[in-house]
């Protein structure tokens, strides 16, 4: 039963030197209750993606094509009053980085959860609000009363439970959680996961986890899209992509972070930086900083390739998926490359570009 | 979206050549129209300033012409009022003096007022900002105390006071505008400092027992100084402007034609309404002037800080 | 036209910016070599004749005679004196040169309120050696034995025609001594609106600021005249200092025994008739009349008389003004005066001057109290009630309907302007219908294009001067007064800078005051050639650069 | 450290900031040349009414007898009697300082009004035409003197469109005195107020425009805007309920020093529009000598602007609930 159901999308930045392709016709779909992660560097698109759903860009940014359907309708299609009124919040919260942030500092988070109830549910008294709230945080294991409190009174961890509260208080059908533990500490983020996935369960909403770090969607996703260069280099359930991924990015982003199960595991990162964006031309994007970049490689945008069972991979070389991910267990095969393109390396280093992460 | 900053560091260790330095100043000036044309009137006023009225250097026996065809001061050159004509392009005041001339040679006292003021203003402001934010304690308190006294006092009435005590002269007033408008540049630098000091350049300059002094002039002042360039342009444009509301309340030097005193004058002589040639030229060249110092500080507070938030 | 007038350069606007700048400003033709003149001074020469330290009221102040001062100073330096010009604003001048006398010389104006048309004022207080303390009227600190002996005859001569020779030949003295150039008469156009007020009265000396104005103006729309002056007035209680503008509007709520009329003499006002004086010129007898009511409806009586010239007897502030007064009785309607020697302006100085006042309501004031006292009503027997007052704001007045004299605006309004400029502002938006103060040119011609405003015109007792202190060097030499004399445009100031208002004077009395004014002084035009004549005569002598020394022989 | 210790902390602080100020107010008014019997010398005021006078007002006594005095006057709230009017002081300055109150504090809630409104939008449309456009008419305004904005206004709405009295506060005639509203409430008073008030918004207008926009333009990068967006909230809500509210906060402070130049500022407005204001009558009473009354309409001044500092001090940590009482 797909609940959201995105083809085709390019959202595009205008930038001084051309359009920045943040996201380039990328695909994907959600079913109602799943829990689907978008893996990848900072500045690869993920973020974007994620905000296009809910149109919620800044001005310089554009979705040039491509269309996104949620539960039957179409929200590019949407006038901003409807897309505010029918899909934000309603029907798609998020929860941002840093809770602390995400509340206006000058009221109490309190208000803040009666203001967007309210504002939602036409019928609702203010009193009526406040007792959910209350409720609300009851179930997060926040003491009720505390809705009082202003947002700096909070520590982090609480903080982000509030935040959990307000953006489930509509019972939205949709969350997009944006590296939502993050900025907490490691046995916080746990509690905080668990505490997500329970509400998620018992409201049956669909989520999006935003993140670059592997280990918190193998704990939580039912799938994981790998998001580099704006485009889904690889998609498959969170058991493929964590035992048998066959994008080398995928293989380098498993290398970079521990393996739960592999203790004396070496950490390897992936050396280079994200490619810039602006009008990228032809040839898989990835190529600059892969071990196993070939000529076609270089030459050639890869296709998305089905393996199977919902698992695809855009790149050439996916079929000798064995040689590449015994190659890419060695830390040699990254650190001894030569960056950039054989015959003409490029000199000039590519210009950071700003996305909205 | 997050920005990229450049996190103030020691800049103590970049002294390159001043040309270089200004060049380099000068840089940040691209691609801004407002700050280009502010700094294309601003240079436009210094050179009028500048070569207003004759020189003569004596031992040379030599004579430098001035750009003011008149003496400003010289009665009847023309009729009472004339409107402009070839002879007078901005007209006449009703004593028969040259509109134009009076202009040009009250850009000179402009620009003395406005730099001499702003700079001994800042000058102060910066060394009480500092010393009160790098003592702190006791000094700290007193000096925030007497800023605290300077902001209660009104300016206007402050230097009409001052001016009836000491004579109504350009270097009292000038006095007057000093001693009020160094309190904002001292709270700004203060905050600022507060920040500085916590940071670790300071605190390693006194780790290796660098002297107060030292780490005072040296190390934070170097910082600080974009922020008192800024709080200088204000400056500028507050002192040019005071000096006018002063004068126009018939308390400027009597002996220094400035913009504000001629439409003090086109004010008593009850003229503003028939002699438009006499009482705009140097309402706007107020305007202009201050306007191009304004549009030179939006460009030095990007530079400085875009979040910097000031009065 | 101003195409007549010489041109000048202007030493000081230039000699400032350099000043400052701390560069050399060339001062073109500004030098103050006498090498175009004829005049050879001593032939060895001594040291420089000190700087002379001129004040001056600001433009602010008074524009017109900041103006001139500026001229003046020129002129001086061109003869060869260095000159420090001082602007100051009116308190400070007045400060700084009549009580603390620390000046050279002072270019300042001595009003000519209508009680001055009576030749003492300008006569003695200003020109007797006893007046030269701090404070004193004889500001220059003048002294001359016979000049001192004529001042105090006129007093004693209650004959007028010999009190009028005795004045003509003191105004020769002084003419021929010049302790203060006297350079013009500022009379004037006080503008208003014709389509507004009608039947204006401006008089000698007051313009429209005056009490026969104030009662004869008609309003023709409504039954309001309108009257705006460029500053507040401080007190209407006629026992308090009181400066020129106060006693305009308390001498129409209070009354005199005689007022001084258009004419400049005293007429009977509350008096039936003129005073019956006695053969020895010191006792005064005079009848009031029988129909005069206070404001609050009591009966104005012989009693509040006597009352009034004790209270005033006994008042701090304006004891000496009634010292000369020995004893008073009265007899049914009748006060008799005696004095306590002769003192020929009795009837104008101080008949004329004391207001009535109403004793059921001053009776227990304590004279200390007197200048504190608050009447809340201000009740006098004038011919204007008061009404309502808030400063800088407006002083309501309204006819007193019981007056004798009754005036013909119903209601008195006055509205105190920041400055002349803005009140003719007001006059041409129709929200006043007369200004008491003499505009700009500038604003006089404008008034004049305009249909439905007008000018009154008005000529001056008062006069424009400028003071030497004879206390200081050089200014204790006549030849120097008499050169520094020579050297202020009296002509360029009423004609140009004053653009016609007023007339040029020579003397201490002016020649609209006309029986007493001495047409026949020496006198002093702007001259240069004259003035360094002058100065040769006196024995001085120039150096290369044109500056005046001190000859060796002196 | 509590709020009640701030607080008492902050009271202690302005009550030394009192005392200096009104010392330095004494110290430079007695080096003022000249009495207050300077203008009444050339009406006739002879030497020997002079030196009484003098002795009457207490001047000859010696500086701290005067000093000493003038506080304890001070300290019962009484601003003595004015040299020259011979009234209290307090009987002539209260409706003045009314009447620049309420002129001045018109000017300034306009500017704050149009200024925040203004800043506000300009930062949400940041990079528009209409924030360039704005920025350099807010500029412009900021560079034109006080009296320069009412000569112009005065030859606009006065002399060429006549829409407008030229000066005062009332039309002149009607019943005086009166309550506040009737004061301060009329048709006839708003006409009046009008232009001297606008002269003076449009002189204060850039502060809170341009530091509005500032703020908001830091405001707007913050999480918990996207947030509300994102929460579907309108635009105008996230605007004001949101970014401008959080903005407005470092204006709370630069309010109470915008006071300040208003009060000075007042000066110039009420000569321009001859307004029976305090500036003018401070003025006035500087240029007579009169001490007392000058001393006290600049101590009134300075009050304001002290008060303001401090009830801006305390609202702040009203407005913004993380501020530390430090």
């Amino acid at each position: 039963m797909t609940l959201l159901d995105i083809n085709g999308l390019k959202t595009y930045y205008r930038a001084d030197n051309g359009w920045v392709r943040a996201t380039d016709d990328v695909s994907l779909s959600i079913d109602r209750g799943e829990t689907v992660g978008l893996v990848g560097e900072s500045g690869s698109g993920k973020t974007t993606l994620a905000k296009s759903i809910i149109r919620l860009l800044s001005d310089n940014a554009e979705i040039v094509d491509g269309s996104i359907n949620f539960d039957g309708t179409e929200v590019t299609e949407l006038s901003d009053k409807e897309l505010r009124k029918q899909i934000r919040w309603s029907e798609i919260s998020m929860i941002p980085q840093n809770a602390m942030n995400g509340f206006d500092p000058v009221y109490t988070v309190g208000q803040q959860i009666v203001q967007v109830i309210r504002h939602h549910e036409d019928g609702t008294s203010k009193k009526e609000a406040r007792e959910r709230a209350r409720s609300l945080f009851d179930e997060l294991g926040i003491e009720p009363d505390r809705v009082d409190d202003y947002p700096h009174q909070f520590s982090g961890g609480m903080a982000q439970r509030a935040m959990i509260a307000l953006a489930l208080a509509l019972s939205p059908s949709l969350v997009l959680a944006d590296e939502p533990t993050t900025a907490l500490d490691v046995v916080i983020q746990d509690r905080i996961l668990d505490t997500i996935k329970e509400m998620q369960e018992e409201l049956n909403s669909a989520m999006i986890m935003i993140t670059h770090d592997m280990s918190v969607v193998s704990e939580t996703c039912d799938r994981i899209a790998v998001v580099y260069g704006g485009r889904i280099v690889e998609i498959a359930d969170t058991e493929t992509i964590i035992t048998n991924p066959r994008h080398p990015y995928t293989l380098g982003l498993r290398n970079a972070f521990p393996d739960i199960n592999d203790d004396d595991q070496e950490l390897i990162s992936i050396p280079g930086t994200p490619p810039e964006l602006v009008d990228p031309g032809e040839g898989c994007r990835f190529a600059p900083r892969c071990p196993f970049a070939e000529q076609e490689c270089w030459e050639e945008t890869p296709e998305a390739e089905s393996y199977g069972d919902g698992h695809a991979v855009e790149c050439h070389r996916a079929d000798e998926i064995d040689h590449l991910q015994e190659e890419a267990g060695k830390k040699e095969t990254w650190t001894e490359q030569d960056l950039g393109r054989p015959e003409d390396s490029q000199s000039d280093q590519p210009e950071e570009v700003m996305l909205d992460d | 979206m997050s920005t990229e900053r450049t996190s103030p560091t020691d800049r103590t260790e970049t002294d390159g050549g001043t040309l270089e330095f200004i060049r380099s100043k000068l840089e940040i000036f691209e691609g801004d129209r407002l700050g280009q044309i502010g700094l294309g009137i601003l240079c436009s006023f210094i050179l009028i300033g500048i070569f207003a009225r004759p020189y003569t250097i004596d031992f040379l026996n030599l004579t430098i012409p001035g750009l003011a065809p008149h003496d400003p001061a010289e009665r009847a050159v023309g009729g009472r009022l004339e409107s402009p004509s070839g002879a007078h392009p901005l007209g006449t005041t009703h004593m028969g003096r040259d509109v134009l001339s009076q202009l040009i040679a009250g850009t000179r006292v402009t620009l003395i007022v406005g730099s001499l003021a702003a700079f001994m203003a800042v000058f102060i402001g910066t060394n009480v900002g500092l010393i009160s934010a790098y003592f702190g304690g006791w000094v700290d308190d007193v000096l925030m105390r007497i800023t605290d006294i300077v902001y209660g006092v009104p300016f206007l009435p402050f230097a009409i006071v001052l001016v009836a005590i000491l004579g109504s002269s350009i270097v009292n007033i000038i006095v007057a505008i000093v001693l009020i408008l160094w309190r904002s540049t001292a709270r700004v630098i203060r905050a600022q400092v507060l920040s500085h000091k916590q940071r670790p350049y300071v605190e390693s300059a006194q780790a290796i027992g660098a002297s107060h002094t030292r780490i005072m002039y040296r190390h934070i002042l170097p910082n600080v100084l974009p922020l008192t360039f800024l709080y200088a342009a204000f400056a500028v444009a507050w002192a040019v402007i005071a000096e006018a509301s002063l004068s126009f309340l018939g308390f400027g030097d009597p002996n220094m034609l400035s913009w504000g005193e001629m439409i003090y004058n086109v004010y008593t002589a009850n003229a503003i309404r028939e002699a438009w040639w006499w009482v705009f030229p140097p309402g706007i060249c107020i305007m202009l002037f201050v306007m191009s110092v304004f549009f030179i500080g939006r460009t030095l507070e990007k530079e400085v800080n875009p979040e910097l938030q000031h009065q | 036209m101003p195409d007549d007038i010489t041109t000048r350069r202007s030493v000081l606007k230039g000699a400032g910016v350099a000043g400052v700048t701390g560069l050399t400003v060339s001062l073109a033709g500004c030098t103050g070599d006498g090498d175009d003149s004829d005049v050879e001074g001593a032939d060895e020469i001594a040291d420089e004749v000190p700087e002379i330290h001129l004040v001056a009221p600001t433009a602010g102040t008074n524009p017109f005679r900041n103006e001139l001062a500026s001229i003046v100073a020129e002129n001086w330096e061109e003869i060869g004196f260095d000159v420090d010009l001082e602007e100051l604003q009116f308190g400070a001048h007045v400060d700084q040169v009549v009580v603390q006398q620390d000046y050279d010389a002072s270019l300042l104006g001595w009003g000519g309120t209508p009680e001055r048309i009576d030749p003492h004022t300008f006569i003695y207080d200003m020109h007797h050696s006893d007046n030269t303390q701090e404070g004193g009227r004889n500001t220059p600190g003048y002294a001359n034995d016979e000049y001192d002996e004529l001042a105090e005859l006129q007093v004693t001569q209650v004959d007028e025609d010999e009190r009028q020779q005795t004045v003509y030949e003191a105004q020769e003295i002084i003419a021929e001594d010049q302790p203060r150039t006297y350079i013009a008469n500022e009379g004037g156009y006080h503008p208003y609106a014709s389509a507004r007020v009608t039947d204006v009265d401006p008089t000698l000396g007051e313009g429209l600021n005056s009490f026969w104005n104030m009662t004869s103006a008609t309003p023709t729309d409504d039954d309001t005249v309108r009257f705006g002056y460029p500053s507040e007035i401080i007190s209407l209680n006629p026992m308090q200092d009181l400066a020129t503008p106060d006693r305009q509007f308390v001498r129409l709520i209070y009354d005199q025994l005689y007022r001084i009329g258009p004419d400049g003499f005293p007429q009977p006002w509350l008096a039936t008739d003129d005073p019956e004086i006695e053969d020895d010129g010191m006792t005064y007898t005079v009848e009031i009349r029988d129909d005069l009511t206070f404001h609050d409806g009591e009966d104005l009586t012989i009693d509040d008389v006597e009352f009034t010239y004790n209270l005033y007897a006994d008042s701090p502030t304006y004891s000496g003004l009634v010292e000369i007064i020995d004893e008073i009785d009265t007899s049914g309607n009748e006060i008799t005066f005696h004095l306590e020697e002769q003192y020929a302006p009795f009837t104008a100085n101080v008949l004329g001057q004391v207001y009535i006042f109403p004793e059921h309501i001053w009776g227990d004031v304590g004279p200390d109290e007197l200048a504190d006292f608050e009447d809340e009503n201000w009740v006098g027997s004038g011919p204007f009630q008061f009404r309502d007052w808030e400063r800088q704001a407006e002083l309501q007045l309204e006819a007193f309907d019981d007056h004798f004299e009754t005036p013909n605006a119903d209601n008195f309004i006055r509205i105190p302007g920041a400055d002349t400029a803005q009140l003719v502002n007001d006059l041409e938006a129709g929200q006043i219908d007369m200004v008491g103060a003499v505009p700009q040119p500038t604003a006089v011609d404008r008034v004049r294009d305009d249909d439905d405003l007008d000018l009154a015109e008005f000529e001056a007792i008062g006069y424009a001067m400028i003071e030497y202190n004879m206390r200081n060097e050089p200014l204790d030499d006549r030849h120097i007064r008499r050169a520094l004399s020579y050297g202020v445009p009296k002509e360029e100031y009423v004609e140009f800078i004053r653009d016609g208002m007023g007339t040029v004077t020579h003397t201490t009395i002016s020649e609209h005051n006309e029986f007493w004014h001495n047409p026949d002084v020496e006198e002093f035009y702007e001259d240069l050639e004259a003035a360094r004549q002058e100065l040769a005569d006196g024995g001085y002598g120039w150096d290369g650069d044109g500056r005046l020394h001190y000859g060796a022989d002196q | 450290m509590g709020l009640r210790a701030y607080v008492v902390r902050r009271v202690l602080q302005l009550i030394v900031t009192f005392w200096a100020f009104f010392t330095i107010l004494f110290v430079l008014f007695r080096m003022m040349p000249g009495d207050p019997t300077s203008m009444f010398i050339m009406d006739g005021m002879t030497p020997e009414q002079r030196e009484q006078r003098i002795a009457e007002l207490g001047l000859n006594e010696p500086l701290h007898v005067q000093y000493v005095e003038y506080a304890r006057q001070l300290l019962r709230g009484d601003f003595g009697q004015s040299f020259i009017y011979r009234d209290p002081v307090i009987d002539i300055i209260a409706v003045r300082f009314m009447n620049t109150i309420v002129l001045m504090g018109t000017a300034l809630l306009f500017a704050y009004l149009i200024g925040i409104t203004f800043g506000a939008i300009m930062g949400w449309w940041r990079d528009s035409r209409f924030e360039r456009g704005g920025i350099i008419v807010t500029l412009v305004a900021r560079s034109s003197p006080e009296f320069w904005v009412g000569i112009v206004l005065l030859s606009v709405f006065v002399f060429w469109l006549g829409w407008f009295p030229s000066s005062g506060m009332r039309t002149t005639g009607g019943e005086l005195g009166g309550n506040f509203a009737a004061r301060y409430g009329s048709v006839d008073f708003l006409r009046h107020l009008f232009l001297p008030a606008l002269t003076g918004a449009i002189a204060y207008l850039a502060t809170p425009t341009l530091l509005m926009r500032s703020t908001m333009l830091d405001v707007l990068n913050a999480d918990f805007i996207e947030i509300k967006k994102a929460e579907g909230l309108p635009e105008r809500t996230v605007l004001f309920k949101h970014a401008a509210r959080n903005s407005v906060l470092p204006l709370v402070t630069v309010m109470a020093i915008a006071t300040g130049s208003a009060m000075g500022g007042s000066v110039v407005i009420e000569t321009v529009f001859n307004w029976p204001g305090m500036g003018r009558e401070m003025v006035n009473a500087v240029n007579n000598n009169d001490y007392p009354l000058a001393m006290a309409a600049f101590f009134l001044m300075g009050s304001v602007v002290i008060i303001m500092n401090f009830v801006a001090d305390l609202a702040y940590v009203y407005l913004d609930p993380r501020v530390e009482y430090e």
